[in-house]
């Protein structure tokens, strides 16, 4: 070694670099004096306990945390609704946590969008500027040019975004989920129904927590509709229906997907995707043929006997007979009398009202509900709905009996009708069946009204009545799709024209907080012309993701294992607990907050007002500081954050009140009757006339009367042809496949594509396809393949299996961390989305296009993209050579 | 299993070693020069020392072997003994010959010698006979490496003798060698039928697999026609009281290593476990 | 690289030198230390461009990969460009902040526990050492610095603090506190910094286009190399010559 | 004696890799590098008459251990309670009990130069917990305990089971001792070496 032979004067001289001194200057210390504390923590390991939020199920975790740093996770036991169990991607929370490539300081773009140069600015000057030109774009096109979405894995606070957008006067902000996963369902169930958070039928939400209490065992058979527990959440609904299975509960399972719960039950209906309402519709027709309702509760307890005028299709009230006659009464046909009777609630019991017929009232043609519906579903035989559904009549027959006759029965229903122009009509067609069956409160029912109290709202607030009416009706697909005045948002394809064409109006600003919008949504090429029209385009996010690639400014966010939140489980209040923090991240949620906070200081009314409770009441106010805002909802319970945090896991309420059922017998003590149900007429309102007053009005969810939809919104569930399907001319013949989609349990929606432990498991995309449509398509097994549908063409590999409906393919959504940098910004090669149809007709009711239920082609390719790592090894790039692990340092 | 490079040369050249070593021994009976069995035997040493440093390169940490020897059991200790034994009888043959002992003494070396060397080759197949892999699982594994030893040894001999013109050992070396190139093939056949027949048929093990397969190349080519039909043809090439020249005798032998080398690929690329998870 | 055969001088009378090189040596140490350090914690501002402009460096030092780094950093502040400071931000934020996924979320990300862990996360076992090693010498990281204590900037920092050590015992003369002071010296550069950081400013031109950067990283591991036989000959010399403190 | 060993029950057994995560994350296993690998077994039959199950694939501790039996340094052994350990400071990483093991569920670990697999945990045990895999399986499918003690879990599992539904690996003599339950409502156990198992390096 040369260097060994310089001695110190050499030394000396190499080390002398003039002006050293003065360039030091005013650095800032790393280091300080330790303080003893501290010194002592050293190397004990605290477990605390905390919530996961890899998806939105809320698992519990047990942090194993050693001197500030998490050296390891696990299930905790004492979470009712995991119960000590915990999946891949829980497990993944110390990888991503410590993925060195997480966004660490707010950014700020430095030359062209797309060329990746990124300068670090502080919090403030990010903050600043965002409000700055937010303003600015308010002050000279209005609020509704700014854009706020949110949406992607793990989603720490819904409606953060929507309160945002409320506050700062602008009726857009979306999220790819919202039409398309779960609001049609959880819409649907809320007007027919009326069970609160607790009362819709999905799964994958930790709904139909009655299924958890598998030890009682009420329920007999289970319907997963559309649905796959076992890999959507495997901790908690999985977990929960495969206790059930072992405790001889017999399930069905209606998907195209060979899936795990498909393999377990005792009926494996393989539909085609997007005909799901067809064979709701014969159910219903079967079970009303058979008699296999419970007439006495559909009698008594549905809206089914009440006269509809066949014109208005509104229903008969009191106050239509004559003049001063209640108008909160439905009417019925009375037997005896032979005459239209108002039916006073709860029952008349000296009426015998008629519940299948059709009669002149006052010279105006009237029929029941329940004949509107037999005529609705007159059609849908079981031979109709074998035909359109690609299924066997006779397993038809089958499913429908064990539903029908193996009871108490439910039926949990998934995303997957959520995603085609069916959305809402799926929802009624399975509510439909429940309260047919008066599935609806007894013991292991999934339609449950537990007593929640306000905890839901504590967390997740819109702040509605800051939008006014002008701005509301500004909302893009608003007007048309009322139902979105649910979640309160606007439609995805709107938005998107108004971004690229400017009609209505032009879009200026989009703050995104989520991970790859790219992925996410339909016809996802198309999204890369509105956004090159934009003039800001921010992004925040634990990590860059291939919409980074077109951002302005990049904010680092927290991940799960640094932030504080509340978390239930059935009656008990848990804590997400902040463990560690790294760099400058900041919670995904307060972002909001401190944006609203800057606007306010450049005078915006309304986002100085959100800060005052007198204003934002009943909802709570946004906080200064987030150690504020959790005091703020802890306040609720009558703590402290910290004392809350000490305390938990606490009840809210006690278990004897918290889960009753039945709750509709309740008297109600304010009128001596029973309670009902949370309807207009506490009936379960199977005929769902509030759909045509949302249509009409935007009620029971808006704030302002807004003009009516171009068309009514239908009250009975209808089955609509998916709009590209096997059967749409001058398609199919060219694409001759469906494309279906549905979880793996690795992944919630586009997050951890960038964690080795997960990639290793699935490193690239798969195509499933049945073995009959690879030897058509000219694919063997492992072939790489392309995908193509009108709007794109990706790749993917081939796995051949029987476990896929023929004429029906399946893929993943899939996008590549390791092609960020690249052209393709890592969207373009495997992503399933690229394909996806968001052109209209969509939902009447919310807009929701098709994720699911369109058609491909499917060919065989010469190999995989450029770039994309194939095999485990690959993601050394990721891991390269580690030099020896540093050895233990002995003190 | 890939293909185990390391090991293919070990069990390779402990053949070549060990067949050298007991082919020299014979030629003492054939009354060859002192040269030819000067360079057999210093053919042999180096042989199994390409063959021990094979066997290390196979190993993660060599320098804890000696933590082997506490387990006699093992058929790795049993291979690394036969190696040392059967070269402590090389280094003792080497030095009587240098030292000018007699025929008897050197004959008694070789017979001596020719115990550890027959039983290392053997022993380097028989390590791989077990349930495990049902492609291996046949004792006729290590008869195709005893008899490939046989064969190494006689080709190397044969290179040895090339120059040599006694018509005698000239024809009965060639006899030898083809009775011992016969014996391969029908080893190999027999063994090849032992693994059509063997437990848990799997697709990764079939006979198929060799004949036609992926592996088709590697067994017709390398085992039969440069490990048998090229060696074969070389030999009965000339006359039988002709020895063949220097560099066609070369390569018959380098041919022949080939073609053991090509038969350990082969058995290792059929030696997937009863089942394989990983 | 452009670089010069080291200087070969013979050792010279020790005793003389030894008392006045002896603590400048020690204090131009801590001083590169600082002066590396405050390169990696945070993006070069105005003030310090400044200041650098003014500095010079021993260009012909001896060390070659530290000779060559000193004079690819003062060709650098020759000649910085219309616009260094945000030329150096958006340098620092690609190298070693690994900003918007830059080169597919390749980057030198400047944490031990990188390097060291097998899964390449930050905060595994090496940032928990460096943690126990500060603390031992009574240091922790300030509240204020966000980032994990393993990041190079503060295990540079604890060099020169360690340096700071052996000056103040060299003033009081307490020879045994420099040989404690050295050997822990050695023990950090030797079990942390040379473990890793030589990889890391490899990667650093891997992903760096400013010259700067380069440099540095060409001063870092030329530096700590030095440093490994300076401790090394300071202690043997503390040793053998008891009095030369 | 005891024999501490795995009961998988695969009618429980939901698919979702939560186990094969714990185990790396646990053991801090290299990448490609598996203890504990779920297999996807199926689906066996044709569309739509088909069944499928997961097999979660793991050292099988085993009773006549081959690798225990080749081992030349002794780094294989056997512990009191009947699992099969590796002492890493003694292996010569030759490799030869990987030829051994019938299911080849050892592995090399190309920094260590030593050959490595599944511990059940041991570190875990000796804490009194239990193996991560058991302790976070999501469909609470696996069962840790002595297998000779009647009075365990893993044992009365396997009774309430019934003979019928408890598979194990194929016997070439090892007598592997991890047991799996599976019910012929859930599936029919297959007898060999599954092709497509949804993992590309397997078979490899």
């Amino acid at each position: 070694m040369k260097q060994l032979e310089l001695k110190r004067r050499d030394f000396l001289k190499a080390t002398a670099v003039t002006g050293i001194g003065a360039a030091l200057g005013s650095s800032i210390a790393g280091l300080a004096s330790a303080q003893p504390t501290k010194t002592a923590e050293t190397s004990t390991i605290k477990i605390v306990k905390t919530n996961c939020r890899s998806c939105t199920a809320d698992c519990g975790v047990l942090a194993h945390v050693r001197d500030g740093r998490v050296i390891k996770l696990e299930g905790n036991p004492e979470f009712e609704r995991s119960r000590g169990a915990l999946c891949a991607k829980g497990l993944s929370g110390i990888q991503a946590l410590y993925h060195p490539s997480r966004n660490k300081y707010p950014m700020k773009r430095v030359g062209a969008r797309g060329e990746n140069k990124w300068m670090r600015v502080s919090w403030d000057q990010a903050l600043n500027e965002i409000a700055a030109k937010l303003m600015e774009i308010r002050e000279k096109y209005g609020a509704e040019a700014v854009l706020g979405s949110t949406g992607g894995g793990g989603n720490p606070n819904f409606l953060s975004c929507c309160r945002f957008s409320d506050v700062f006067g602008s009726p857009n902000w979306f999220e790819p989920g919202c039409a398309q996963c779960y609001m049609p369902r959880q819409m649907v169930y809320q007007m027919m129904y009326g069970g609160g958070p607790t009362g819709n039928p999905s799964l994958a939400d930790s709904n139909c927590l009655e299924l958890y209490f598998y030890d009682e065992i009420k329920v007999k058979t289970v319907v997963l509709w559309a649905t796959d527990p076992s890999y959507s959440g495997p901790a908690q609904a999985g977990r929960a229906i495969n206790e059930l299975r072992a405790r001889g509960v017999q399930t069905i399972v209606i998907d195209p997907r060979f899936t795990p719960d498909a393999a377990k039950a005792e009926i494996w209906l393989p539909i085609r995707p997007g005909t799901d309402v067809a064979l709701m519709l014969a159910w219903i027709r079967y079970i009303l043929d058979k008699k296999l309702y419970d007439a006495d509760f559909v009698m008594k307890w549905t809206n089914l006997p009440f006269l509809v005028n066949a014109k208005t299709k509104m229903l008969l009230r009191a106050s239509d007979l004559k003049a001063g006659g209640d108008a909160n009464t439905f009417v019925v046909w009375d037997k005896k009398t032979q005459s239209a009777q108002p039916l006073a609630y709860p029952w008349d019991d000296s009426l015998e009202p008629v519940l299948d017929g059709a009669f002149t009232v006052g010279g105006v043609e009237c029929k029941t509900g329940f004949r509107l519906l037999k005529e609705k579903t007159e059609p849908f035989t079981l031979a109709k709905a074998a035909e359109i559904c690609w299924l066997d009549a006779d397993m038809i027959e089958k499913a429908i009996k064990l539903y029908g006759e193996n009871t108490p029965s439910s039926i949990c229903l998934g995303v997957a009708t959520d995603q085609n122009a069916n959305s809402t009509q799926a929802a009624m067609g399975t509510a439909t069946l429940d309260m047919l069956m008066g599935n609806v409160e007894k013991p292991g029912t999934i339609m449950q009204r537990y007593e929640e109290g306000d905890i839901g709202n504590l967390r997740s607030t819109m702040l509605k009545k800051f939008l006014s009416e002008e701005q509301l009706n500004k909302r893009l697909g608003g007007i048309e799709h009322k139902g979105l005045l649910r979640w309160w948002a606007a439609q995805p394809t709107y938005i998107l024209e108004a971004m690229t064409t400017g009609k209505p109006y032009r879009l200026r600003a989009w703050i995104e907080r989520s991970g790859n919008k790219l992925g996410t949504v339909a016809n996802a090429s198309a999204w890369i012309e509105g956004m090159k029209q934009l003039e800001l385009i921010v992004q925040m996010f634990v990590y860059p993701t291939s919409f980074s690639a077109y951002a302005d400014y990049l904010l680092p966010a927290n991940e799960w294992l640094e932030t504080d939140f509340m978390v239930s489980s059935y009656n008990r209040m848990f804590a997400r607990q902040a463990v560690t923090h790294l760099w400058e991240t900041m919670n995904e949620t307060w972002f909001w907050a401190r944006l609203a906070k800057k606007c306010a200081e450049l005078g915006h009314e309304n986002c100085k007002k959100a800060f005052d409770p007198k204003e934002t009441a009943p909802e709570l106010p946004y906080y200064d500081t987030y150690e504020e805002q959790m005091d703020g909802w802890s306040a609720y319970f009558g703590m402290t954050w910290a004392e809350y945090k000490a305390k938990m896991p606490f009840e809210f309420n006690s278990m004897e009140r918290w889960r009753r059922f039945y709750v509709y017998k309740e008297t109600d003590p304010k009128t001596g009757k029973p309670k009902g149900f949370g309807t207009q007429s506490k009936k379960c309102e199977i005929y769902a006339e509030s759909m045509i007053i949302l249509g009409r009005t935007g009620k029971p969810w808006t704030t302002f009367i807004l003009p009516p939809a171009s068309k009514d919104y239908e009250p009975l569930p209808h089955y609509v042809e998916p709009p590209e399907g096997p059967n749409t001319e001058g398609i199919a013949a060219k694409y001759p496949l469906v494309m279906t989609n549905g979880r793996l349990p690795i992944w919630h929606h586009t997050t951890l594509r960038n964690i080795p432990y997960l990639r290793e498991i699935f490193p690239v995309a798969e195509i499933w396809i049945n073995p009959v449509d690879a030897s058509a398509s000219g694919v063997s097994p492992g072939d790489w393949v392309w995908v193509e549908s009108p709007r794109g063409k990706i790749r993917a590999k081939a796995r051949v299996t029987q476990g896929m409906a023929r004429g029906v393919v399946y893929m993943e959504r899939f996008w590549n961390p390791e092609t960020v940098d690249t052209e393709t910004h890592g969207w373009q090669e495997m992503n399933v989305n690229v394909l996806s149809k968001n052109s209209a007709p969509f939902n009447d009711v919310c807009g929701t296009y098709t994720l699911r239920g369109y058609q491909v082609r499917v060919s065989k390719a010469d190999g995989p993209p450029a770039g994309v790592w194939l095999k485990p090894e690959d993601f050394k790039p990721w891991l390269p050579q580690p030099s020896d692990p540093t050895k233990l340092v002995e003190l | 299993m890939g293909n185990e490079w390391a090991l293919v040369f070990f069990t390779a050249f402990v053949g070549l070693g060990s067949g050298t070593f007991v082919a020299v021994g014979v030629s003492e009976w054939w009354e060859e020069d002192a040269q030819v069995r000067l360079r057999g035997g210093i053919l042999a040493l180096i042989a199994l020392a390409a063959g021990g440093f094979s066997s290390v390169l196979h190993l993660g940490h060599p320098e804890r072997i000696f933590g082997a020897l506490g387990h006699p059991t093992s058929g790795i200790f049993m291979e690394a003994l036969m190696i040392g034994l059967t070269g402590l009888c090389a280094v003792a043959y080497l030095i009587a010959l240098r030292r000018g002992a007699s025929g008897q003494v050197r004959k008694r070396i070789a017979v001596i010698g020719a115990v550890p060397a027959i039983l290392l080759a053997f022993a380097v197949g028989d390590t791989y006979v077990m349930a495990s892999r049902p492609a291996w699982d046949t004792l006729l594994l290590p008869m195709v490496y005893l008899i490939s030893a046989a064969l190494l040894g006689c080709l190397s001999l044969g290179v040895l003798m090339a120059r040599q013109q006694k018509a005698e050992a000239v024809v009965a070396l060639k006899w030898t060698t083809l009775g011992v190139l016969a014996l391969q093939g029908v080893v190999v056949i027999a063994y090849l039928v032992a693994v059509a027949v063997a437990p848990y048929p799997n697709a990764t093990r079939s006979v198929i697999r060799v004949l036609t397969g992926n592996l088709a190349p590697l067994f017709w080519g390398g085992v039969v026609l440069v490990g048998l039909l090229v060696p074969s043809s070389l030999t009965i090439a000339k006359r039988a009281a002709a020895p063949l020249p220097v560099a066609a005798a070369t390569f018959a032998l380098v041919c022949a290593f080939v073609g053991a080398a090509s038969f350990r690929l082969l058995m290792f690329n059929l030696g997937t476990s009863v089942w394989h998870f990983f | 690289m452009n670089t010069s055969p080291p200087i070969r001088i013979g050792r010279l009378g020790k005793d003389v030198e030894a008392k006045s090189e002896y603590p400048a040596l020690v204090a131009n140490r801590e001083n590169l230390y600082r002066f590396l350090a405050r390169l990696y914690k945070v993006e070069v501002d105005q003030a310090l461009l400044e200041r650098m402009m003014g500095m010079s460096f021993p260009e012909d030092c001896g060390e070659e990969e530290l000779a060559s780094g000193y004079r690819m950093l003062g060709a650098y502040l020759r000649c910085p460009g219309q616009d260094p400071l945000t030329d150096l931000a958006v340098d620092y934020a690609k190298v070693f902040l690994g900003a918007g996924g830059a080169k597919n979320g390749f980057a030198a990300f400047p944490y031990e526990s990188v390097y060291t862990s097998p899964e390449r996360l930050i905060m595994q076992e090496a940032r928990d050492q460096v943690v126990a090693a500060y603390r031992s010498e009574g240091l922790d990281k300030v509240e204020a610095l966000d980032v994990p204590e393993d990041h190079v900037a503060l295990e540079l920092e604890f060099m020169a603090c360690l340096c700071g050590e052996t000056r103040a015992a060299l003033a009081r003369g307490d020879r045994g506190a420099v040989l404690v002071s050295l050997a822990n010296q050695k023990d950090f550069l030797t079990r942390h910094l040379l473990n890793w950081v030589p990889a890391f400013c490899a990667d650093i031109p891997k992903c760096a286009d400013t010259d700067f950067y380069k440099a540095v990283a060409k001063l870092t591991s030329g530096y700590l190399r030095l440093e490994q036989a300076i401790i090394e000959e300071q202690i043997d010399d503390s040793a053998a010559h008891p009095d030369g403190v | 004696m005891a024999h501490k060993t795995l009961v998988i029950d695969l009618d429980r057994c939901l698919g979702c890799f939560s186990c094969e995560v714990a185990c790396k994350m646990e053991n801090g296993v290299a990448l490609g590098v598996y203890f504990n690998k779920v297999l996807t077994i199926g689906p066996t039959g044709t569309f739509p008459d088909v069944e499928m199950y997961f097999l979660p694939t793991v050292c099988q501790e085993c009773a006549d251990a081959p690798c225990v039996k080749v081992c030349p340094t002794g780094a294989s052994y056997k512990t009191e309670d009947g699992i099969v350990l590796i002492n890493k400071d003694i292996c010569i990483g030759c490799r030869y009990c990987m030829m051994a093991c019938p299911y080849g569920a050892r592995s090399f670990n190309n920094d260590a130069k030593v050959v490595e697999k599944c511990t059940l945990c041991v570190h875990l045990q000796a804490i009194g917990e239990q193996p991560a895999c058991v302790k976070n399986c999501c469909g609470k499918a696996r069962l840790f305990g002595d297998i000779d003690d009647p009075a365990s879990d893993v044992s009365k599992a396997l009774k309430a089971a019934g003979s019928d539904a408890v598979h194990s690996l194929p016997d070439v003599g090892n007598h592997p001792s991890v047991r799996y339950i599976l019910h012929r409502k859930t599936a029919t156990w297959q007898q060999s070496q599954p092709e497509n198992t949804g993992r590309e390096s397997q078979n490899g």
